[in-house]
């Protein structure tokens, strides 16, 4: 069985300065993030929504803390697990809704389908269905900031597979040779579709050591802590601004569903990991023990009536996008 | 034993499967290939035959081309899975600068490199552009590849068989909506480029892969209507192309028909069509590919950019100068996704 | 000044330099480009005013096309420079999954991607077989992408002004036998997809990049000795093609020759013949392209294995109803290595 | 100016133990590969060898110390600089020349040229003009000899752009992760064509960090002296067979010649290095050094007698290869 190497809800103490406020704001966008999965889990067996889809449910932290030290003219690039970066970077959930149920109104007009988001006023440039890919156009963002000389960063979301494509190490030799200013959230969930990389494709693969060889900076985070991921990144990209310089953070973390799709593995019989495996990994929930910490804190009624207005606004929207129309010929041919 | 029916997927296995038995160099490589659905089923039977005879391997599609290749030039017989055509364009370099060449740039001295690469080709259910392309057109020109794309188990059962005897490398294409494709195990395992799989005299389709299956569907549906009878030339190998059997075709028929499973324009389509006429002028020869864009996600628009079983048709009846204007035909591709 | 006469080398580094001046989003990037012969000769004056717009880098065609992308969809216009273009094999993914498709997946919503790729087509001198291809074939499929071959420094300057002001990406490949072309400078500054760049009556020839150049030569020797005047249409752009020129062209003539060059079976050549046969039935079409195997390195099989001048001449001839028998032609292609 | 981390000639006494005739032997193939290369590089401004030729002189001793330690049996691969791992493994000078005149008795027919050269027979499997595919199909051939249960070991010649190529980077993974048996022959001449690769591509790329990174084992070895890499490259391969693990060796060498064709860049006015820096480098001749070594041992006379013989046979077959035939047109279309 695959355990964390920190311990449980380590701690959250550095945000005890931030103000009630700011506190329920995380909470808002880490709450968010859970709903709006949850919903499209919930409504995916219909068969509305027809297209490939992998959920992030577990996975909060990293987007939510990451995107919060962005601004708004940053780029954000992603591999397949798309939802949460796009959300994070308030993408719109109509939008987000109307893309996977094939709808013109779509973020991608229905052309993308969930691996082909994107929110470019938000700063999410888009992501790819390509392994790697995100990690090569961020680089790429991050180059044109550069040439232009623009004091903004560039951000690619990826997993363990996308690590592994000689594109990633072509892309990180680059970077650190250019002084591309680019932030490299590796999400490492242990896992690639059903095979755990601890035992299988990664077996000897050291990221810190081969980040380290291309001359990069390294910071290993507990990637369920959304203190820890908002502290380190905001160290990180404070240091790439300082120094023009790249930076990669390995994100430990842990997928709860399905590879793709809204099913536990343990109720499909898939036997590449077991129940209790994935039952330990939910204790470290990033929006459950980020919710205690702030029950603690006697945030209670705020938090009950925040998620209850998530709810109802989310159920909203994704009712109005199932309402709204399919692209139909005339927008084949559009945008070719 | 031999009027067992037998599914495409499962006959992928069994092929995989006997050969592996009779030849202890095959071996099977790929990402993702012990992921529980094992290519649609495909890889079931040979993954419990010979579990240690798979290379499961991390995301590198370049680099494990490249391998698979070497392995091949130092005797073994790589089969090199792929869940997705489209994964291929990372492999294109080992593909066309060694595969296809490794034998003439050394003028037969370095050996041959047998490797047989195989590739599902998505369609529907929101794969979008990335998911659910096809090379054919591309892989075809080279001239040290094979080039097969099996509609019928038994297409797939004497593909299989050549490609992992023959010493060139051979690419093997098999369209999603195939898996699931029956027939009676009691076909001659006799290899041929190409294969009739319906007869007529009013009209004929030259197509492959899932073209072949829905123009099956369209021809029974004319016959049945309009007592109107159309031969389907089934090609199963688009390299080498079966010039022969096509211009024998042709040569029986007015009115031809030609479907490929990409869009049509300077593809196998327009090769065909160049074979035809330079040999019959005055043939009428009708094109249908997809349209020249990506492959869009959304299932509305999923529908117009495949050509469904009613544009064929219409198609078809306008060549067969049937009016039929009312009549409607559905296309039964009912694949189930998400993957 | 506009009666300059200029190399296609020279007219590379001017048109590239003069836009730079206009547009500083535009820069330059590959591996080898400040390689002393910066790509023979054409980068010269572009490094010279703008060194600091050279953006060198390892040897990484995959990493590089998608970085390069990915400033292309943040606002630059980067040049992907190529001293081959077999390289790009290695960056087929970028360029179909990403560069292609771009503006359609995300419905226009993500950005352009106007990146333009430049990459020289070898041949001669022992190149072998993994120097000197041209995918122009299969680039031209795609549906996103412009794909332009200029023959003459007028093309080039037309050329490199268009794609680098269009929305598009636009893949650019440039024939190693053309960097000396010299032509004057006075042209005309309007873009096309295509030009007749020889007017007569006889024949017609179909035709671009080097093939132009031979068909010029082949051309002027057949007007000299027998006053047959021939058509050569100089398609500049593959992607799109230029239909209505050359129906117009084909209109005219009763004898039409198309000239690739890469061997031509499925290819652009199958292209053209199925649009002048669907309109016009009864046009002699003759189609000439390279042998269906890879480039051999020996000067002599290169010699049998390239289409020279005396191939096209007699072909010429015989659709000309010429009977030469004894006319011998030289295929002036004199390019000296190594590299 | 680029300098050698190592002294001149270090130290050759861990030969002293072998034979007058084993110490012979490996002069004659370390003056064999230089004198060939030499012949070439005379004759190649005739024009009779059209075909882009990268020499070696100035790195003899890799692949000489190397492929003393191998077997008939083992396969070899390399880059572009094909002549000298091909000369080393036994090929036949004569096809050699053949090839590179566009022969019908060449390695390839006539059909590769110099990036495509192959002696089955000898374990050159054969060279290639792409960068990084010989680290890749020697990977493969280790596969094969792992799968078919054979105890040989396939060893992989490359350059600097080589090891930069995602190619490179996914191969070492996956040897790590197989257990491949596969020697990396990573000769380091400092150069990739006219670039300085420690101040240009490879300013911060750490060899020894990123294989490390992947689990495979690494060594840093004088590719000038052929003692070292004789019993490096000897400890290596024993180390490969025992434990069936791959091993990667960084060889300091450098090139004398330019990267293609037969002129000193100094010569032709290219300026990306220094006259100067060629003549220090010249001083580490892998082939003059360890001839000093040999007189001192009093083998004078041998020498000179081994030298004349060497030049008169490679001479002869030279002009052997000139009168030989050309491919003709019944050969075009064979072995597609
Ligand atoms: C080039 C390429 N090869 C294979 C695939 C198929 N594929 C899609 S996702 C995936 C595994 C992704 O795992 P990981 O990178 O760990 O991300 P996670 O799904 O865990 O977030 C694979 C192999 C692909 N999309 N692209
Ligand atoms: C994929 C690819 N890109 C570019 C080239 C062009 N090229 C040939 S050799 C070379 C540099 C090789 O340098 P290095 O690897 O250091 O080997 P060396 O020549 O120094 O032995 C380049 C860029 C190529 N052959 N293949
Ligand atoms: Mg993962
Ligand atoms: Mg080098």
């Amino acid at each position: 069985m695959i355990k964390s190497p920190y311990k449980i809800n380590k701690n959250f103490s550095k945000l005890n300065p931030f103000s009630k406020k700011n506190l329920l704001n995380i909470y808002h966008k880490l709450y968010f993030s859970r709903f709006v999965e949850e919903v499209i889990q919930n409504e995916y067996p219909n068969q509305q929504m027809k297209t490939p889809t992998h959920l992030g449910i577990g996975q909060e932290a990293i987007s939510v803390g990451v995107c919060l030290n962005l601004k708004k003219k940053d780029a954000i690039f992603s591999h397949h697990r798309s939802h949460l970066p796009y959300i994070s970077s308030d993408g719109s959930i109509y939008k987000l809704f109307c893309e996977l149920l094939g709808k013109k109104n779509g973020s991608s007009g229905g052309k993308g389908g969930s691996v082909h988001l994107c929110s470019r006023s938000n700063g999410f440039y888009g992501s790819t269905a390509i392994l790697g890919q995100a990690i090569g156009l961020a680089a790429g963002a991050g180059l044109a900031f550069k040439l232009k000389k623009k004091k903004n960063i560039s951000v690619a979301f990826f997993g363990n597979s996308s690590l592994e494509e000689g594109l990633s190490f072509e892309t990180l030799n680059f970077c650190s040779l250019k002084n591309i200013p680019t932030l490299f959230v590796y999400e490492n969930n242990f896992y690639s579709t059903e095979m755990p990389n601890y035992k299988g494709d990664m077996k000897n693969f050291n990221p810190q050591k081969i980040v380290k060889g291309l001359g990069i900076k390294y910071l290993k985070v507990d990637g369920n802590n959304i203190s820890d991921v908002f502290f380190k990144s905001k160290y990180a990209i404070d240091y790439i601004k300082k120094n023009s310089r790249p930076v990669f953070i390995e994100f430990i973390t842990y997928r709860w569903l399905e590879h793709c799709g809204p099913y536990y593995d343990y109720a499909l019989k898939r036997y590449y990991r077991t129940k209790k495996e994935v039952m330990y990994w939910k204790k470290f929930c990033p929006v459950a023990s980020f919710k205690k910490f702030l029950i603690k804190k006697g945030f209670n009624k705020d938090i009950s009536l925040l998620e209850k207005k998530i709810n109802k606004k989310v159920n909203l929207i994704y009712k109005k996008a199932l309402k709204s129309k399919k692209p139909i010929l005339k927008d084949l041919q559009t945008n070719v | 034993m031999s009027k067992k029916i037998i599914s495409y997927s499962e006959m992928i296995g069994q092929a995989i499967t006997s050969n592996m038995k009779k030849n202890n160099k095959i071996f099977i490589s790929g990402l993702e290939i012990d992921y529980s659905s094992k290519v649609f089923g495909s890889l079931n039977k040979p993954f419990e035959e010979f579990p240690s005879r798979f290379v499961q391997t991390p995301a590198m599609e370049n680099g494990l081309c490249t391998i698979l290749a070497g392995s091949a030039i130092n005797g073994m017989r790589p089969i090199f899975v792929n869940n997705r055509c489209d994964f291929l364009l990372l492999a294109f370099d080992p593909i066309v600068n060694i595969i296809d060449k490794w034998n003439y740039m050394f003028d037969g001295n370095a050996g041959n490199c047998p490797i047989v690469i195989t590739a599902v080709i998505g369609r529907g259910w929101g794969q979008g552009a990335t998911h659910s392309q096809s090379f054919h057109n591309f892989f075809s020109r080279l001239s040290g590849i094979n080039v097969f794309l099996p509609t019928f188990p038994s297409d797939v059962s004497r593909v299989y068989n050549y490609a992992l005897k023959t010493k060139k490398a051979s690419i093997i294409l098999h369209h999603r909506g195939l898996f699931k494709i029956k027939e009676k195990q009691n076909f001659s395992k006799k290899f041929c480029l190409s294969n009739i799989i319906k007869k007529g005299k009013d009209l004929a389709i030259i197509t492959f892969s899932y073209g072949s299956i829905q123009s099956l569907q369209v021809s029974n549906k004319i016959e049945k209507k309009f007592g109107r009878k159309i031969t389907i030339l089934n090609l199963v190998s688009l390299n080498p192309l079966d010039k022969t059997k096509i211009l024998r075709v042709a040569k029986n028929h007015k009115n031809i028909l030609l479907l490929d499973i990409d869009h049509d324009e300077g593809g196998i389509n327009d090769q065909i069509f160049n074979i035809i006429k330079t040999n019959f002028v005055n043939k009428i020869i009708k094109k249908i590919g997809y349209k020249k864009i990506p492959a869009p996600a959304a299932e509305s628009l999923e529908k117009l950019y495949y050509p469904s079983n009613q544009v064929i048709y219409d198609i078809a009846c306008k060549l067969l100068q049937i009016n039929h204007k009312k009549n409607k035909i559905k296309t039964d591709y009912n694949f189930v996704g998400p993957y």
